[in-house]
Parts: C-alpha cells; structure tokens; sequence
C-alpha cells in the first residue's frame, strides 16, 4: 500500500473499526433477511454521516472536510471489506463530485451542506440499456419555456428508490452514440412526472429504474455547460469508477484473507489444504492480481487529486482490475471453501454477488479495455 | 454383414414397438419430472413409463432376466437413435439407473440384483445417494458415521450432507464406517429404506436461495444385515467403482444431447442484450468468446460419445475424470458469459423489475458454482486422470 | 481413440514403425542442418511414394489405393509425431483432393497417377497476405482468347518451391472479400511468368512465394466451374484442414508423451518432478485437450468421408482444436523441461517451431472459431 | 516543507550538474552497449560512463565512501526524474549494479567493499553470475561444483551453465559446494577472476539460434582465500539474498521504463499486418487482447514503481517474485500476440523473403520462452510467494 498521510491513516483505522464492529458482513445479513426496500439501514446511514464520511469532498465551508479522492478512497476499501451497505458512494462521492465540478454555485450552496451531513442523497441516472454507455444517453431533454422538459427512462440508478434528486444525463441536440449534445441536470426526485420502480438485485442493494414522463425543469438545474455535458459526466464518471474500484478492492481484499486462513485451518487427507501446489499457486496469483489491482486504484485516484491528464486511461485501468480480481476472488472463494461456500449460511455468496454487482456499475471489464485502448488509436 | 442386417431387423422392430407404445401426445416433449428422481408421473407420461419399463428399455443394456432390455451396445444405439428420431424421452432415471444399477450389476449377488433392479428399471423408487459427511469435504473415506455391528443389524449413528433430493427419496445408498480402527479398510456399503425410524432430513439453502441438496441425519437406526453390499469393511471399493459410473454417466448423456444448437441459446441471449452489427454479434470480442464456448461443448459432446462407445467395449476408465472437469468448467464459463451479457439485467433476484427469463439467469448461474465441487472437485478429478490415467506418482 | 478398421490399423503400425525406425525427428535434424532449399529429402519422399501413402485417396484406376480420409489422417499422425517433412499432405492430400473434387476428368488421367507415384507434385496456391483468408483472392484470372491471363502473387505456398503444379485460386470476376467469382486452375509451375521465391522458415520447411506475371494458360485448365470456385475451394480447403490436423495431433501427442516421460523421471528436490501437483494438473489439462482435439478431428475426417453436411463446422472445430492442444503443448513442452528444453540441442524446438507453421496454415485458431460461428446466425 | 526544499536544491544541483556532464550528442539515445556488461565504449559514451561513474550517480544510493552518490532515495527519485526529462540514460549496469554490489553492500567487509565496489560504479569491470549448474534446474542448492579447502585457496572443479555474459565477462561471483557432506549448510559464496588458468567457456545454443548463454568449466582453478564472502559453508543464505535483489531490479526497471506507449509497438504491428476499420483495429477480438496485454504491463509498472519505493523504506521483500512471474507472463504473452498478428509473416527465419523486423520478432519470441525458467521458474516463485509472503505450509 502507499504511504498514507497522518490523515488517511486515522480515517483507515477509524474505518476500519467501525465496519467491524458497527457494520460487519452479519449486519447486512441481516438487511438482506428483513429484505428492506431501500438497500440500507437508517441506522447505518446516520452513523456513517455523523463520522463526515459523506463530506470527504466538500469544503469545509460548506459543511465537509475538504479532502481527497485517495482519501476517501482508503474509506471505501474499508467498508467495502464488510459490504456496508449505504448511499455512501452513489452520494457523498458520486453526487458530490457532480456539484463540485458542476460549476453551479446556487447548486452547490444548496446541495452540498445535505449531502454531506447525510440529509439528502444525490445519485447519478446515466445508463439506459443493460451495459453502461455514457454517450447512448437517449433521454431527451427539450427546451420549454426557459427551461427544458424530459422525456424517457434511465436505468440501474443507484439508491434511486431512497434519492432526494438525480444527476440526469440528458440529450439537448443529437442523437444516441454521440458525445455531443449531452447536458446534465440536477432534478428533485419529487417534480413532477418522475417515477420511481425499485429493483431486487442479488446483491440486495438499493437500485431503481425511473421514468421521465414531461418532466418540467428550469434552466438554473443545468451543471456545466448545455451541449457539452459528455466532459463533464466523463469527469464525473471516472471519480465513481475509481471511488467504486476502491471499495471493491476492499471486498476483494476480504474474501483474500478469509480465504487464505482457511487454506491455512482447514485440513483434508491429514494436511491443510493450502500446502496443495494447486491451491497454494493460485493463492499466489490472486496475490499478484490484488497488488496489481491495488497499484492502479492508488494510481488513478492519485491522478484524479492531482488533476493528471492521465487519469481518464488510470481510472479505466483501475475498474478493469479491481473487477478481473475481484470476479476471480469471488469466484475462487467458493471453489476454495467447497461445499460449504455454496450455502447461503456462509458468506461467500454475498461477496459473489456483490462482485458482479459492482463489475456492472459504471462499466465493465471489456467497457474499459475498450476505452483505455482508445487512447493508443486502434 | 450378418450383423448390420441384425441391426436391421431390430431397427424395424423397435420402431413398431415405440410406434404401438410411444403415446404420439409426448413427441419432442420433455417429461415433467422424472420417475426414480422424485416425480410421480400421471396421464400419458406414467403409461410411457409403464410400458417402457415393462420393456425393460428404460436401461437397454441391462440384462433381460432383471427386466432390463437385454439388448447389445450397437443395438441400444440403434434405439437411441430411433427414440430420437420420433422425439420419445425416457422418464425413467435417478441415481438408481444412473450409477446403482450399473454398480449392483457388477458386485451384486443374485438375490441383491433381483431385489432392488427391477423397481430401478420401472422408476418405482427413488433412490438418493449418502457419500459426503460434514467436515470430510474431498477426502470422501473421512467417514463418520457408524454402523455398529449388532448381530442381526447394524445400528447406525451419524449424519450425510450434501445428498440431493433426499427430501422425497424412498431409498438411499452409501457407504458408513464399520471398523473405527482403518480409515479405508473399515468401510461398508450399505441401503437404507429413508422411511426407517431415527432418520431426518434437512434441506440446505445455496447461495442460488434453491435447496437441491439436503443433511440426512441418523438416530440409531436399524439396517437389516441383508442391505450390506459387498462384505463388510470391504465397501470403498465399491464406492469408488460407483462414483467411475457417476463420472461416465456425465460422458453419456453429454453424447445423447444434441449440444450443437442446442437448448439453451446463447446465441438468442446475444441477439437480445447486445445486438447485431448486420450479420454478426456486435461485439467482436464477445462473438469469438461464445465461438470458444460452443467448440468446447461440441468438443466434450464428441469427446463423451467416443469415451460411451469406448466404454461399452471396455468398461468405464478413469480418464472420464476429464469429461467431470470439462463439464463443470463450460457450465460455469457459459453461466457466466449469459450474466456478462445480461449487464445490469443479470443482477436480478426477484420482482416484477426483472424477466423471468433474467431471474432464473441468476439463479441457474450461482448454482452453476458448485459443478466443480459435488461430483469429485476439479482438483480432485485432476489428481485421479494424474495417477489412473497418466501414472504419475504422488496423487 | 476410434476404433480403426484392419486397413487402418495395418497402416498405423507401418507407418509408426517407418517413422520411428527411418524418419525419426534426428532426421529432421539433419535436414535442417543441410539447411537444404526445399524442405525435404528426396530419399524420404521416394519412400513414402513407394508405401503408396501419396496415393491413398486415388482410385486404383489411377494407380493409387481408393481408401478415405479417416485412413489418411492416421497416416498423417504418425508421420507428424516424428516431424517428418515431405510434400505428403500438400500433394497427396491437397493437391489430389484439388483433381477428385475438380471434375476434370482429362487434368485427373494426367496428374493424379503422377500424384500416386510421387512422381509429381501438386499444391494449392490461395493465400495472398499474411492471413488465412480463402475470399480475399485478389489474383485476376482475365479472358485471354480462348483461354484466360493470371497476374497476382500468391505467399507461403506449401512445397511451393519443388512443385510440378499449382493449384491456383484467381479472380474471373468480383472483387477481393466475395466469394463469388472465384475460379481455381491447374497451372504447371513451368508455365512461362510464373516466378517462384522460396522461404527460408523457422520450421524449415519447403514453401514460396508466387509472382503471376502474365501467365498464359489454357481453358481447360479450370477445375470445376468458372466463378464458382469458391465452393470447391472450401471442399479442398476442409480436407486440406482436417489432415493437416491430424499431422498436428500426432505432433502434439509426442510433444506429450515425451514431456510425460520427463515428469517421471526428472527429479528435483529429491522426487519425480511429476508429483508436483502444479506440473501434474497440468499434464492432466494437456490430456484433456489431447482427448478433445482427438474426437473432433476424428469426426470430421468420418464427415468428409461420409459426405456430411455437418463437415465444414467440424473441420473448423478440428483445425481449431487441433491447433489450441498444438499450441498449448508446444509451450508447455519447453516450460516442463525447463532449461534444456531452451537449447537447440534438445528436440522441444522443433515443435515449437512447426507448431506456429502448421496453426498459421488453412486457417489460425481465431480464423475457424469465426468460421464455425457463422454458422449460428451470430 | 524544509524536506521539499532540500530536494528543490538538490534538483538545480542535478540539472546543472548533467547540463555541465552529459553530452547533449547523447539526448534521448540509448547506450550501443552496456558497460559491465560486455560493452567496450567509445567517444562521448565513454566520456559520458567516466564521468557518470567519476560522480557516483550509475548507482546513486549506494554510500560516496565507496565511490556511489550518496542520494536518499527521495533525492535518486529526482535525480531519475530529472534525466528522464533531457533523455539521458546511463550506459552502467548489468549484474554488478544490480545483484551483486547491493548484496555486497548487505555482507560484504569493509576490505571487500573497498576491493569491488568503485569498479562496478564505475562500470569497469563485467560481472557473470555463476548459480545454474547441469542437472539441478530448480533444485539450485544442488551444487556439485567443489571448491577444495587447500589452506590458503580453494581448489575448484566442476561447471555451471546458463551462465549470461560469460564468454566476454572479466570476473564471476556465484555459489559453489564447499562442503559435501551439507546440501544447504555446505556452499560458500565465492568471487573468481575469469582469466585465472582452468576456466572454459562454451556458448549454448538456443532454439532462437542465439547464444545469450554459456557453460563455464572449471579444472583446478586456484581461487584465493580472500575471495570468499561472508562465512564459508554459510554462502547458501547470501547467494538467496542475491536473487532477492534481482527479482526487486525486475521491479526497479520497470518502474524506470514509461511502459504505457513505450517503445515496443504492438499497435503499430497491429495496424500493419491486421488493418484498421475506421479508428478501430479490424479485429474486434484481437484488440482487446491488446488492451489487455497493456493494461497487465501498465498495472506491472505501477506495482514495479510501488514495489521500489516500499523496498526504499523497508527493503527487498519475496512479494517481489510475483513481479518476476508476471514479467515472464506479460512478455511470453505479447510475443505469442505479435508473432499470431504477424501470420505466416511470424515464421521468418532468414533471407530476403522476410523483413528484418520480422525475423527479428521470431528470434524474440523464442527467446522469450526462457523468461518463465531463468531466474526462477514461474513455479518455483509461485511456491516462494506461497511460503513467505502468504504463509503457507508445504512449499
């Protein structure tokens, strides 16, 4: 791991105590047994508020703490190892970094102070079809009146069932599959013509499609620029891909070291089972992916604090490899456990879900192989 | 020639017998459940079954004076071959077809094979299989659970884990320890009615929220002396010889299905969650890896039909421990090229949000992990084709 | 593997025992020492004429012994265990399917005895780029009087150098990538504007390149119809594909039998290497891959012979197979030997090498996983 | 704040030190050849090698009293950074910069240090690495090679092979039996003059036609007493430490290297021998196993530089045989993807029917089928990684 600040280590550990005492795997057991509609526990959420998490990003002088990504990344990781279930990624992170690069002021003094004291939950609606593709946004957006009116569904919307508003990706000119013509809105989940279905996903997470239908907004609900709205959600894209990576590091980090003190416990035919080359190797190269993995997550968030230009192919990178290692370690974790990893009474089928969970959000691993050999013109 | 024209003769009769005996309402329809496994068939599907079994063609191959078919392996694939043509599917199956039988019929005596074949043939009973006790995992001789010697009966003491559709079987079979003292020299294979005082079944829920498997516990329970198969502390053998059948079982039905173009259409699923790009997959990368997926099966349904045509000469060999392996890596690859493409539809668990078609996706993809692991795991059917078949040393 | 007829296994063991005994792979070394210009000896291929191997597909009428494919491919194998190098699939193979299929019957009474008794040699001239691709043939066959003209080139054109014929695959109409207007010609290699440049390659075997400058050849000189040729093509090309595979499992399954032989007997660390579960899951993997590579070009070496039209999918699977099990084992051939397997000295060399040729001939692994999936619809 | 001060320091002191050094004649060119490693250099390369050695900086974290720069890492950090920036590459290394001086650093004497560290700094002298021996392969601590105790020198017989760099190398250190009665308790760490009488050296032939290797044979060579490292019988554990430090070299380099564009231009071989379809390679397949195979060597270089900048705090650790593994794995893989693009055109040999190029890859691609055996197998890592940094028993 790389040096961490003072900070990011007290908050590491702050973390890390809190999902295992606080939030442990047996808590969101417990979430999926009560089968709660919205993905999360109130309880959870306001714990987590009251630690700042959800104001990693926001300045202080708007209610946050004014940190990093690579910060709040060391966060993530750590929850994700308990798969703490909260709209701590899809708000604090991704409907923060919405208004922080918005570049709306009325917005962001009204939104920001919310979200990060946990009142209000700020989620982005992009995709539309099964796979994540930010430039198909079809959902239109037109003008009316001095504002714009939506017409049509988004898809998978994190914490949609539970958002206070959306971050729509909408389409002001052209026509699905081009970047241009592409604005972002923020809209209240409450207007007018919005509806709401939740979804029950394997992971028992909180997701919802929504319907626009007539939607009337004003123009002080644009972020960034009208038309030029694909840099602006490519931005925003890529801090959600690199926050997501690092909490699915973390779950990937776990399911690791349960497996590995099993291979070390467990004992068939008079010996531990870890001593078998064939699972001692594999160990060995699920280790080598996890550095791997973890080198590119640190690496992406990085570029992203430091305004890298770099960071569009790091942070495609870093989702790339946090999923190739955590579908394998999912999928290994089982294997490794035999019998027992395939009853729900343990827990390795809760990592499994949630790793293809999370490998289908905001992109998988051929979405951004393609989008990083993009850059190399071919 | 004398023996094609043979072949001839019981070509034409075997299609007048299924032309008389095949009810026409069930061609090209799979049966409901099948008889030995649980269902209890009704209407046209329990007179098919009936007669089939009175024809003792439910197990072609099996000897006449148990009921069984009688006929020789070139004749059974001239039957297989016939049933195909009209669409007519056996109903009858289970374990006790698959891999009881066929064991009884090498170890048995007399009286055990006219005791228990017949109602295998017929489908009458359904008999589940007690192997895997908790904690033994792949070290299967790790056995527990005991059978004490009473004289008359052994008493048996334990439990089985992992034994699918012990829920509504009527019989099972397994192998108990009888002799503490010698891990694999200690062990008898025995049968058990399931109705017998003292014994509990308790379904186990999977990761997939199904409960195909169950623990079976047993509470002094009483198994009459004439259940011991085989002699006493003399039953590894036997178990392992059941599980070759078990293993070349797998290569056989693979070479009964018609993998090419088969059930279960990815490329539909294709079509639909990814698209076209005139007349090929739009995903180039995607079309070459579903390329890859369906040589494979073509691959191990061919490999299964030679390894079927081979055995019938030569009795199963342990390189089937490939087709195993084989198996449950194309299940798990192709399950998890279906989620890949199904993108965020993949995630479905329950609900109106998500197609049926999705639900039973993702249901079928998290039980698709344990193909490796019941039947021998991967790695354990790795060591046995390193020693059995290649003769290397250390496995 | 299937079970073979008396003929078949009559000629097994001959051509087991005559490989082992009169061609082993020390053979091959010599040749490739000599460094000689074709590819082969003429004391080899006089041999293999006289065992009657180059006419196993001829009619008796023509000199040859009328057997079928499935007999060729157990030829094959034996003589690809030991790498031995002769135009025997090229011309008795190839360039003999070329006459069977090619309804000439005047061209079939000219060249197909010669083809018998190894006195000439007849190979196919397809490919014109470094790829596999039978419908991008670009050389024009144009009207020429009562005849027709050839201009073009032809690359890696098996024994291309020590032919007496090409079978040659021009353009009369169309354009490069349909198939449509695809004729095939049997065009002496002595014509007047043929230039023929041979290849010094790492399997060191015979091919050339072909210039076409001009090339003046009668009409009857077609083999099957004129612009319809692509059918036949494909018919010559299977054949051409399924006994090449079967050359490249008899190959592979050496590489393996010798590899497993030094896993039980190398030791290291005081035990057989074998007993090394990495080492010996392998090989179990390799025997797999062996096994499957087996039943499919078994299958469609039957196909062919019983004219089914199930054999086009099958003779991409066993290309396809064939050259994965190759490919696989020529690696691994060289990792389980560890340093000697480096040196030029040990044999291991020699299959990597020939393994890439005869992957990149009749079509790559990529080329046959594309062709069977078109055959889906997708 | 006073430490980034220092630094900014340091960097005009490094940037005025090389605008004053390093002859602009040189900018963004490699080096014709490596000194310490076979090459003999001349005109400004020689100048550019005495000087850069004169000041310490081929090596610059090794202590100024042996003649190294004396940098902190933070400061060798800037200094790398810095010669990137006006393309100055140093022409000093090979297996005394990288393995041999920093082990000598770790147990070396104070005499020792003085004796053979400024010749390596300064690239003046070319080091062999004498491990390998006929028949031992991965067992490398079966040593026959016997270095006699005779009082005041060992005599030595036997040979080692794979020995890189040997036919033209002025000195060898390696490991070599002292004792036969100890496997692992029994070897000492030697230093040995390649000229001294005895020593023979014989190229191996590879499959790739190439000789990177030898086989070095010793008959009674003298080696005097002062040239043994560390303890005698105790060489076993330096000559571990050594291998420590190369695989964290394999970790260093890659770090230096800008792998993501570098100079080994698959895209450009992709878009010659495979062609485009507007932006995209034609090859829809293909081009995401080339964004794969660049994804895995740009995640290599991250975790390189990681790695050497966690070694710079806590030192080597055995995590680093996971860089080895996937160094093997990343290079075999693009060589099998360069030669599969290339097509029949992937099987030159010699002569004018290829390109240079070409012939060039196929050698290449040879040569790399070594990458997973020298310097540690793949499986012999995989079991060090195994044992020492996850733990596991049995390896």
């Amino acid at each position: 791991m790389a040096v961490l600040t003072e900070e990011q280590s007290m908050l590491k550990d702050q973390a890390h105590a809190w999902a295992r005492d606080e939030s442990p795997v047996t808590s969101f057991r417990q979430l999926r047994n009560s089968a709660a509609e919205k993905g999360y526990e109130d309880n959870t959420w306001a714990q987590v508020a009251t630690m700042g998490w959800t104001g990693i990003l926001i300045p202080e002088a708007l209610g946050g703490s004014g940190m990093d990504y690579a910060t709040f990344g060391v966060v993530l990781e750590e929850t994700g190892r308990q798969l703490v279930a909260s709209p701590l990624l899809a708000s604090g992170l991704v409907g923060a970094s919405a208004l922080l690069l918005g570049n709306n002021e009325a917005l962001s003094q009204q939104w920001l102070p919310r979200i990060a004291d946990g009142s209000a939950i700020v989620t982005l609606a992009v995709d539309e079809g099964p796979h994540h593709a930010p430039d198909q946004v079809a959902v239109t957006a037109t003008r009316s009146g001095e504002g714009f009116k939506l017409d049509g569904s988004k898809v998978f919307v994190l914490e949609g069932g539970s958002a206070d508003a959306f971050v729509v990706a909408a389409r002001t000119s052209g026509t699905a599959g081009e970047q241009a013509g592409i604005t972002l809105f923020l809209v209240p989940s409450d207007t007018a013509g919005i509806s709401v279905s939740t979804l029950k996903t394997a992971d028992s997470r909180g997701y919802a499609d929504l319907g626009f239908n007539g939607v009337e907004i004003g123009a002080d609900a644009v972020l960034g620029e009208v038309d030029g709205g694909f840099t602006l959600l490519d931005a925003l894209l890529d801090r959600a891909r690199a926050g997501l990576a690092a909490e699915m590091l973390g779950t990937a980090c776990e399911a690791f070291d349960r497996t590995l003190e099993y291979l070390k416990t467990r004992e068939q035919f008079g010996q531990v089972i870890g001593s078998f080359q064939s699972l001692g190797h594999r160990a060995a190269t699920l280790f080598m992916d996890m550095e791997f993995a973890r080198s590119c997550i640190e690496a992406a968030l990085r570029a992203i604090d430091a305004e890298d230009p770099e960071a569009p192919i790091l942070c495609s990178l870093a989702k790339c490899k946090a999923g190739e290692f955590l579908h394998d370690m999912s999928n290994d974790m089982i294997q490794m456990h035999g019998g027992i990893g395939m009853t729900d009474e343990f827990d390795a089928g809760f990592y499994l879900k949630r790793a293809r969970a999370t490998e289908a959000t905001f992109g998988g691993q051929s979405f951004h192989r393609r989008r990083y050999i993009s850059h190399f013109g071919i | 020639m004398a023996a094609a024209d043979d072949l001839n003769v019981f070509r034409e009769e075997a299609r007048q017998w299924l032309n008389d005996n095949f009810p026409s309402s069930l061609a090209n329809q799979r049966p409901p459940g099948i008889a030995g496994f649980g269902a209890k068939l009704s209407g046209d599907w329990k007179a098919w079954q009936e007669r089939l079994g009175e024809k003792g063609w439910s197990t072609p191959t099996w000897p006449a004076e148990y009921g069984g078919g009688g006929l020789t392996p070139e004749q059974a694939g001239v039957l297989a071959k016939t049933m195909r043509e009209i669409g007519a599917i056996s109903p009858i199956g289970g374990f006790g077809t698959m891999m009881w039988g066929p064991t009884l019929l090498d170890v048995g005596t007399e009286e055990q094979k006219q005791r228990y074949l017949p109602d295998i043939i017929r489908g009458n009973l359904h008999w589940c299989q007690g192997y895997s006790e908790p904690g033994a995992g792949s070290d299967l001789a790790n056995l527990q659970s005991f059978a004490e010697d009473k004289g008359d009966h052994f008493l048996l003491n334990g439990s089985k884990v992992w034994t699918s559709g012990a829920l509504e079987a009527d019989w099972m079979y397994g192998v108990f320890r009888t002799d503490k003292s010698n891990k694999y020299q200690g062990i008898s294979f025995l049968t058990l009615d399931m109705k017998s005082a003292g014994v509990e079944v308790k379904p186990i829920v999977l990761i997939s929220g199904q409960s195909p498997f169950n623990e079976v516990f047993f509470t002094d329970v009483v198994v009459p002396k004439e259940n011991l198969i085989g002699e006493k502390n003399l039953g590894w053998d036997i178990g392992k010889r059941l599980l070759l059948h078990e293993r070349q079982s797998i290569a056989g039905s693979s070479g009964d299905d018609d993998v090419v173009g088969g059930s279960y259409d990815i490329e539909q699923v294709a079509k639909d969650y990814i698209g076209m790009d005139g007349d090929k997959l739009a995903d180039g990368a995607m079309r070459e890896r579903i390329a890859e997926q369906k040589m494979f099966a073509h691959a191990y349904a061919l490999t299964g039909r030679r390894f079927s045509d081979e055995a019938a000469v030569s009795g199963p060999s342990a390189a089937v421990g490939i087709l195993k392996v084989a198996w449950a890596k194309d299940n798990q690859n192709r399950e998890e090229m279906l989620i890949e493409m199904l993108g965020n539809r993949g995630l479905g668990w329950e609900g109106d949000g998500f197609k049926e078609s999705e639900i039973k996706t993702v249901r079928t993809w998290l039980r698709s992990k344990a193909n490796s692991i019941e039947g021998g795991t991967t790695e354990i059917n790795l060591n046995l084709v390193a020693k059995r078949v290649l003769g290397l040393k250390g496995y």
